[in-house]
């Protein structure tokens, strides 16, 4: 009998020693050749043309590849030189902009102001469909009636003027976007579908191979016009969808910089000695938004008792671990025209309840609280916040149902205003005010962005003349009475500006992370 | 009258079945031998134990629940109850063979006949060469009357009959030419016709190759033609033993004289049969007393509480039924309890 | 044979067409509109319906039904909505991925399913008996997420041993061929790289493997418990056979046609893509290029996509089926 | 003898059709029962022989039309059985019954045995539920069980028990004619002799009729009054049964007999031992179905089928070793009867 038992002990023992043998071999790996950079992130780009796509995996890679004729600053959305070194207004209706000279496209070709003038028709000739963010930011195309710009010209070889119908306060902010990016016209000539898969432009890195969900690679390039840089010699972007195992990756040396990092790993990552905790400075906001053609949410009181009523440091504490500030406004601190002097709505149930008595719901009443599915950096645990928020309801008495939809479901269903509450949240795109409050608020975006349906003519008015105009003082104020009218008007709970955790080996240097959320490699150096 | 060799006896064995409901002691302290050359059967109905009795033998009880607890099967001297299981294989297939009742599904369906007729030689004969091996088998698919023996070793089980599959069965169980063959119900899925080329072919087997057979069965027809002693056994026990021509003329035990019975004879029309009353026990049901005192009507009151012993009713005769205590009671079986 | 062979694709084809209409109509069932995905956030309505048209989503569902159908009688998978790239051309990696994954997979889990069942089956009852039949409920229930995480922590981190994530080394890309690493290794003469490419698929391989290994291993052994108490195994072990052989040869080809089918569902569940597996693992495959198809609308691509994975099933079902006359030879095709 | 029979079967066939191929093409038969004629008297019992596969069961299915003859009639108290609607053919069914070899597949395991043996009585439309129970009780002691066994499952029976139920059930309706198929070959031979008994006692109590399906040749002789004995869909012989057992004249019917053991070793008979198998059913042979495993076997055996043609009073035969004297038209029979 006891030989019989002898069998099964034996497999056992085998597939340990052949697991063991296979995995003992295999330590090489785990160490870093200083000169490449790996970059850990979420999600694969779509495109690697900038001009066509709204998404951010897509700038992360492009900001590598491309320049824009401005830049915004290290971090922070000032205006600074980019491939143009100089540029003036006097009247915010015509722009010079003079280019840096010698600056070339990896594909050998001179970057020069026909080149720009050249990029600039490219998007002006399209459609909504190819070019979607220069439609939405600059009024439409060439002949529409919105569209901003009426000429683009060459005024010799590194000069060149752009004249617009009518003054556009961010314009210059826009120019920085990524997606405005300078490309070799001779890559672009060969059409779109062939160009977006091999980006020409004229950034520290240029583009080398791209397999889809897996890896995008770049290398140092050597003509770059900016001596010095880059530092490295390649980057590669890896996708990694998961935030965990993308930690796991790090932890175990496979990328050297992760984004996407939870906040609950940020303590973790602080007491690794290994690793760096990055912290990309704020340009979001979490809310959640009370439709307000819905009953009760077009009762003004209502929607200010709903801001009593919710604990937003409960909710920064326990679901962003601290990795967050409390929102008073739509818009972040960072960004211009930032209204401090208001005071945000304090966790009071009381005053909360006394509200809703005031506006006759003594009893409180039912409503469906929606709860975002998925994890974004503005709301890393949608479902988590969704229950804070239901039980801070209910001390004031209103019953609240969770309910969810899978992400396109719940943005389709919310822009259609079928929500009661809804949470959600905006990542800013340039750095500007009117990105925030117009894009968000303004009654002309009811039906895309504006999901909550408010509409206010005095703030109507105020947006519209901030637009036009350029004295930097003068749209702050304007910005400023805006909040105001929104603060009391309470269209929003508004929770919380997060910010986004970076983790890095500790051999990277250099490494500044933008608001954008796209960063500039060039600067960054890795040593064992 | 047996001068040869008992190349098997068993000795009080017992096996016993371990159960959720308890122990069921299957086969109750038998013994019994098998001499050389000699064809003995076991006969009985169903639950009585004769197939476990065959299993012990072969030490394929199915374990669990099945275990022997109890006596000895000395294979020419050797307790096979006390082999390991190395040494149990060694025995098995070639020196005792078994057959079994299902010839349909006792072969397996995935294999060729040939790959299983070499794979028994393979197993004990392992100096054989390849071709040795396939020169046996067929050899020994000629033997038991298998036409165009090397074309059906290719062929595989479902594509013969339930008489040639017996015959394979057959053929396999003696190309080890082992000393006894246990036939378990050999003929009892087989139509007459075929019953009766079977049965004839054991019998010449037999004789020509000298294997003793041990054959298992409920038919006392089969019994009859080819056994020359008899083995009766009810609920897990002998209640008689004697040799064929012994026990048909002069059944002793109620029960053999009432099995003899109830059998329709083909060669005379009875008005009515002659039936036990009563249902055959389940394995384990009746433990105290005369195991067939139930259904028996001579039972008295001892039967009920004591098990009688198997009295030596003759040279030949054995007979576990207290009428025959001390051989007082002699009776005429051909019509003693006939018709009442 | 052949003429079998040949009547199943036949029957392939309504199977295949009812899929690609069903399909069809349930993605357009659920709301969410691609030219909005695509567009983003800050899309104007214009802008949406100008895609709309782009899309051919402005016509009614039956002439964009055959015009796919059009299309794909042609060969022509479509184009993806988001990336505009022929959907033949985007799907091949990802399915190389998948299959490598998957096929490496299916490998452990036949390997150790079968042999824990067969083992399980043979001491029926004993403690080994307990403790994979315990472990294979375990594994059936058991989060992928969680156990991948395990893994990266346990191999990857604690000890070293194993790659993390993704299915190549990141520093030394594989120089893709025929997107088969292994074969695309081997062909390059790179042993090194195929090493590590084997290496990169333990982990999600045996994270993958859990459940189907812990079914194959249950089927296993109740299919062989069957088989062992039938006649023939009797009769093998009356010839005096050893029982490994009696249970490796007799029992456990007679067993194996339900093993077969279980593995071959489940091979072709493991093709469709495993997003879990794919994502904790960063695997670019067939699964994650679906999902995210499905979060961005993007029809051709789900529809195509889920067309491949059918059909795949649908062929290994069928290969499943020929090897079963291979196994059985009362099983005939006529 | 001037009775009518009770029942008259002439040309029966049954064909089952084998199909293969892409579309199920039918390429062949196998005639389960392949023009068999023969009648049953009141109350005497036929009895029907012969192997495995030789298209005895299906005779009976095919009778209770079961299975849907493929020719042929059947005259059933008077009734063309095959000539009737189902509606009619179910309200029919309760003259004739089935008792199977397995009763335990046919009892359904979750009813009573009182339910299971009230249902024929609902079925034919039996109202009164006081007065079913009663028959119930009723009929379990005629079988030789118990009244208060109608509240027990079928597991809790043994195997001979069981078919005393089986038994119960066919009784129910009061039928005219039972068919037994393979009635006692699943039990002990101790039990087996209870049944065999107790059917005997029933026939003469109720005047039952029956047919008596069986491969066991001693029993078909101790319950029948006549056995017929098929081969291969063919009845090759049909006599009164001590005719058939003294002097068989068929040689497979006398292969047959020799072939069966007697419990008696000082019986010795001349033995007439065929060689072979029964053949592929689907492929029989030319001729005389017999003639491949026939000793008698001459040229004629092997390309014309012999008919039944009765030799002696009773006794027909179709072996061409008889000549072709007599007619073998079933009319002929019975009116010689």
């Amino acid at each position: 009998m006891s030989k019989k038992r002898v069998w099964p002990v034996a497999l056992l023992v085998l597939l340990l020693v052949l697991s063991s043998a296979l995995a003992g071999c295999g330590k090489k790996s785990s160490g870093n050749s200083g000169d490449t950079l790996v970059f850990g992130r979420g999600g694969d780009s779509t495109s690697l043309d900038p001009s066509r796509v709204t998404e951010g995996e897509t700038f992360k890679v492009t900001v590598n590849v491309y320049e824009t004729l401005l830049n915004f600053g290290e971090q922070d959305t000032s205006i600074q030189p980019g491939l143009a070194k100089e540029w003036k207004t006097d009247d915010g209706l015509t722009y010079t902009f003079i280019l840096e000279e010698g600056v070339k496209f990896h594909d050998g070709t001179d970057f020069n102001a026909e080149a720009v003038v050249k990029n600039f028709e490219r998007w002006a000739n399209g459609d909504a469909d190819r070019f979607p963010y220069y439609n939405s930011m600059f009024g439409g195309f060439k002949g529409d009636e919105g569209h901003v710009i009426e000429s683009v010209v060459a005024e010799g070889d590194y000069t060149v003027l752009i004249k617009l119908k009518r003054p556009q306060a961010p314009f210059l902010k826009n120019i920085a976007m990524s997606m405005f990016a300078i490309a070799s016209p001779d890559a672009f000539e060969k059409g779109d579908d062939q160009f977006e898969r091999n980006p020409v432009g004229t950034g520290p890195f240029k583009f080398v191979e791209w397999k889809a969900n897996e890896t995008i690679t770049l290398e140092k390039f050597g003509d770059y016009w900016q001596k010095g840089l880059p530092k490295l010699n390649k980057v590669i972007f890896k996708s990694i969808p998961d935030n965990s195992a993308r930690l796991n990756a790090l932890i175990a040396g496979e990328i050297d910089l992760a984004d996407g990092i939870n906040p609950a790993d940020g303590e973790m990552i602080e007491d690794n000695k290994d690793l760096q905790l990055i912290k990309r400075p704020s340009m979001n906001v979490g809310y959640l938004g009370l439709t307000v053609t819905r009953e009760p949410f077009n009762n003004k009181e209502v929607r200010q008792a709903m801001n009593h009523a919710i604990d937003k440091e409960t909710i920064i504490n326990s679901f962003f671990e601290g990795q967050a500030n409390i929102a008073k406004n739509p818009m972040p601190p960072s960004i211009f025209g930032y209204n401090d002097d208001i005071e945000g709505y304090a966790y009071d149930p009381k005053k909360a309840k006394e509200l809703l008595t005031k506006a006759g719901y003594t009893d409180g009443f039912e409503m469906e609280l929606w709860a975002m599915p998925v994890p974004r950096p503005y709301m890393p645990d949608g479902a988590k916040v969704a229950e804070v928020i239901q039980s801070n309801l209910a001390d004031i008495g209103i019953k609240a149902k969770i309910v969810t939809y899978d992400w396109p479901t719940y943005l389709d269903k919310a822009s259609k205003g079928e929500a009661d509450a809804f949470m959600l949240g905006w990542t800013g795109d340039n750095g500007d005010a009117d990105n925030f409050l117009y894009v968000l608020l303004d009654e002309d975006n009811i039906g895309s962005n504006n999901y909550t349906y408010f509409k206010n003519d005095k703030m109507h008015d105020l947006f519209i003349e901030a637009q036009t105009e350029v004295d930097e003082k003068k749209r702050i104020a304007l910005y400023e009475e805006a909040q105001e009218i929104i603060h009391d008007e309470a269209p929003w709970v508004p929770l919380a500006h997060s910010t986004p955790l970076l983790a890095a080996s500790k051999g990277v240097t250099g490494f500044v992370p933008h608001p954008t959320g796209s960063d500039l490699l060039a600067n960054v150096e890795l040593k064992k | 009258m047996n001068e040869s060799k008992r190349i098997l006896e068993v000795k009080e064995l017992q096996t016993t079945f371990f159960t959720d409901s308890g122990q069921i002691p299957a086969v109750d302290r038998i013994s019994f031998y098998l001499s050389d050359s000699e064809i003995v059967g076991i006969v009985g109905e169903s639950g009585c134990g004769k197939s476990v009795t065959s299993l012990s033998v072969m030490g394929l009880v199915p374990s669990p629940p099945g275990k022997i607890t109890g006596g000895e099967i000395l294979y020419n001297g050797r307790d096979l109850t006390r082999l390991t299981d190395k040494e149990m294989r060694r025995i098995r297939g070639n020196d005792i063979a078994m057959i079994f009742q299902e010839p349909m599904t006792s072969l397996n369906p995935l294999f060729t006949i040939g790959n299983q007729m070499i794979e028994a030689i393979a197993i004990h004969q392992s100096e054989m060469s390849k071709k040795q091996s396939e020169e046996k088998a067929v050899q020994m698919l000629k033997l038991v009357g298998l036409p165009r023996a090397s074309a059906l070793m290719k062929d595989y089980p479902h594509q013969l009959s339930g008489g040639m599959r017996q015959r394979v069965m057959i053929a396999m169980a003696l190309v080890c030419d082992p000393k006894v063959l246990i036939a378990d119900e050999p003929t009892t899925a087989l139509d007459v016709t075929i019953q009766a080329q079977i049965l004839q072919l054991m019998k010449k087997l037999n004789t020509d190759l000298g294997t003793a057979i041990l054959l298992i069965t409920h038919d006392l027809g089969v019994v009859a033609e080819i056994c020359e002693r008899v083995i009766v056994m009810y609920a897990g026990q002998i209640i008689e033993e004697a040799p064929t021509s012994v026990l048909f003329k002069d059944p002793q035990h109620p029960y053999t004289q009432g099995l003899i019975q109830s059998v329709p004879d083909m060669r005379l029309k009875k008005e009515r049969l002659y039936s036990i009353p009563g249902n055959v026990p389940k394995p384990g049901t009746i433990l105290t007393g005369c195991r067939f005192a139930p259904r028996c009507k001579f039972a008295f009151d001892r039967c009920i509480s004591e098990n009688p012993e198997l009295y030596v009713t003759a040279d030949v005769h054995q007979t576990r039924c207290f009428l025959y205590e001390e051989r007082k009671v002699k009776m005429d079986g051909n019509n003693t309890f006939v018709d009442s | 044979m052949l003429s079998y062979v040949g009547r199943r694709l036949v029957h392939l084809i309504p199977v295949l067409l009812g899929m690609v209409f069903i399909v069809f109509m349930m993605i357009r069932a659920i709301p969410g509109n691609p030219a909005q995905v695509i567009l983003g956030q800050q899309a104007t309505a214009e802008a949406v319906a100008a895609m709309n048209v782009k899309l051919g989503l402005d016509q009614p569902w039956y002439i964009q039904f055959f015009k796919y159908l059009g299309g794909v009688l042609q060969g022509n998978l479509g184009e993806s909505m988001r990336t505009r790239l022929p959907v033949a051309d985007e799907i091949w990696p990802h399915l190389a991925a998948t299959m490598e994954l998957a096929f490496f997979a299916i490998l452990i889990a036949i390997v150790i399913g079968i042999n824990a069942g067969i083992v399980s089956a043979w001491f029926q009852n004993s403690w080994f008996d307990y403790i994979a039949m315990v472990l294979a409920l375990v594994g059936v229930s058991m989060p992928i997420f969680w156990l991948g995480l395990l893994g990266q922590w346990t191999f990857a981190i604690e000890f070293s041993w194993l790659p993390t994530t993704g299915r190549e080394p990141v520093r030394d890309p594989v120089n893709a061929i025929t997107h088969l690493y292994i074969i695309d290794t081997l062909i390059q003469g790179r042993f090194d790289q195929f090493f590590e490419v084997v290496r990169h698929l333990i982990l999600p391989g045996a994270a993958l493997a859990t459940i189907p290994m812990a079914i194959i291993a249950r089927m296993t052994r109740s299919s062989m418990l069957e088989v062992l108490r039938s006649d023939y195994i009797r009769t093998a072990r009356a010839k005096g056979q050893k029982m490994f052989w009696v249970v490796y040869k007799h029992a456990f080809k007679n067993a194996a046609i339900p093993i077969l089918t279980i593995i071959g569902l489940q091979m072709g569940m493991l093709l469709g893509g495993a997003i879990l597996t794919e994502t904790i693992f960063a695997w670019p495959g067939i699964g994650r290029y679906i999902y995210e198809a499905i979060s961005f609308r993007d029809y051709p691509v789900i529809q195509s996509g889920i067309l491949v994975v059918a059909f795949i099933f649908v062929m290994i079902n069928l290969i499943v089926d020929l090897l079963y006359g291979l196994i059985d030879s009362r099983i005939k095709y006529d | 003898m001037a009775t009518t029979p009770l029942l008259t079967v002439r040309n029966l066939k049954k064909h089952f059709p084998v199909k293969k191929g892409m579309f199920g093409k039918t390429v062949g038969h196998v005639k389960a029962v392949d023009d068999i004629s023969f009648y049953v008297n009141h109350g005497e019992t036929l009895g029907i022989v012969g192997e495995s596969g030789c298209g005895k069961s299906t005779t009976g299915r095919v009778l209770m039309r079961l299975l849907e003859p493929t020719a042929g009639d059947i005259q059933f108290d008077g009734k063309d059985l095959t000539s009737l609607s189902a509606e009619e053919m179910r309200k029919t069914r309760r003259d004739i019954q089935m008792v199977f070899q397995d009763p335990y597949a046919s009892l359904n395991p979750r009813h009573t045995i009182g339910k299971i043996l009230e249902e024929p009585l609902i079925v034919h439309g039996m109202s009164d539920s006081i007065e079913r129970k009663k028959k119930v009780q009723d009929f379990l002691e005629v079988v030789g069980l118990h009244a208060f066994h109608a509240k027990r499952y079928p597991h809790q029976f043994s195997g001979g028990q069981r078919q005393r139920i089986g038994i119960a059930r066919a009784l129910m309706t009061n039928p005219k004619l039972i068919i037994a198929d393979e009635p006692v070959s699943a039990l002990d031979v101790s039990i087996q002799a209870q049944v065999l008994n107790l059917m005997q006692d029933l026939q003469k109590e109720f005047n039952l009729t029956y047919i008596f399906i069986a491969h066991d040749l001693g029993v078909v002789r101790h319950i029948s009054d006549r056995v017929g004995v098929m081969y291969l869909g063919k009845l090759v012989e049909i006599a009164p049964s001590e005719q058939l057992y003294e002097k068989p004249m068929h040689p497979y019917t006398q292969a047959l007999l020799s072939a069966v053991p007697v419990p008696d070793p000082d019986f010795h008979k001349e033995r007439l031992l065929i060689e072979g198998d029964m053949p592929d059913p689907a492929a029989p042979p030319l001729g005389c179905a017999f003639h491949t495993r026939c000793p008698y076997k001459m040229e004629i055996c092997t390309t014309d089928i012999p008919q039944l043609i009765e030799q002696h009073t009773g006794h027909s035969v179709a072996c061409h070793l008889y000549g072709s004297q007599g007619d073998n038209d079933i009319k002929q029979m019975e009116g010689s009867l």
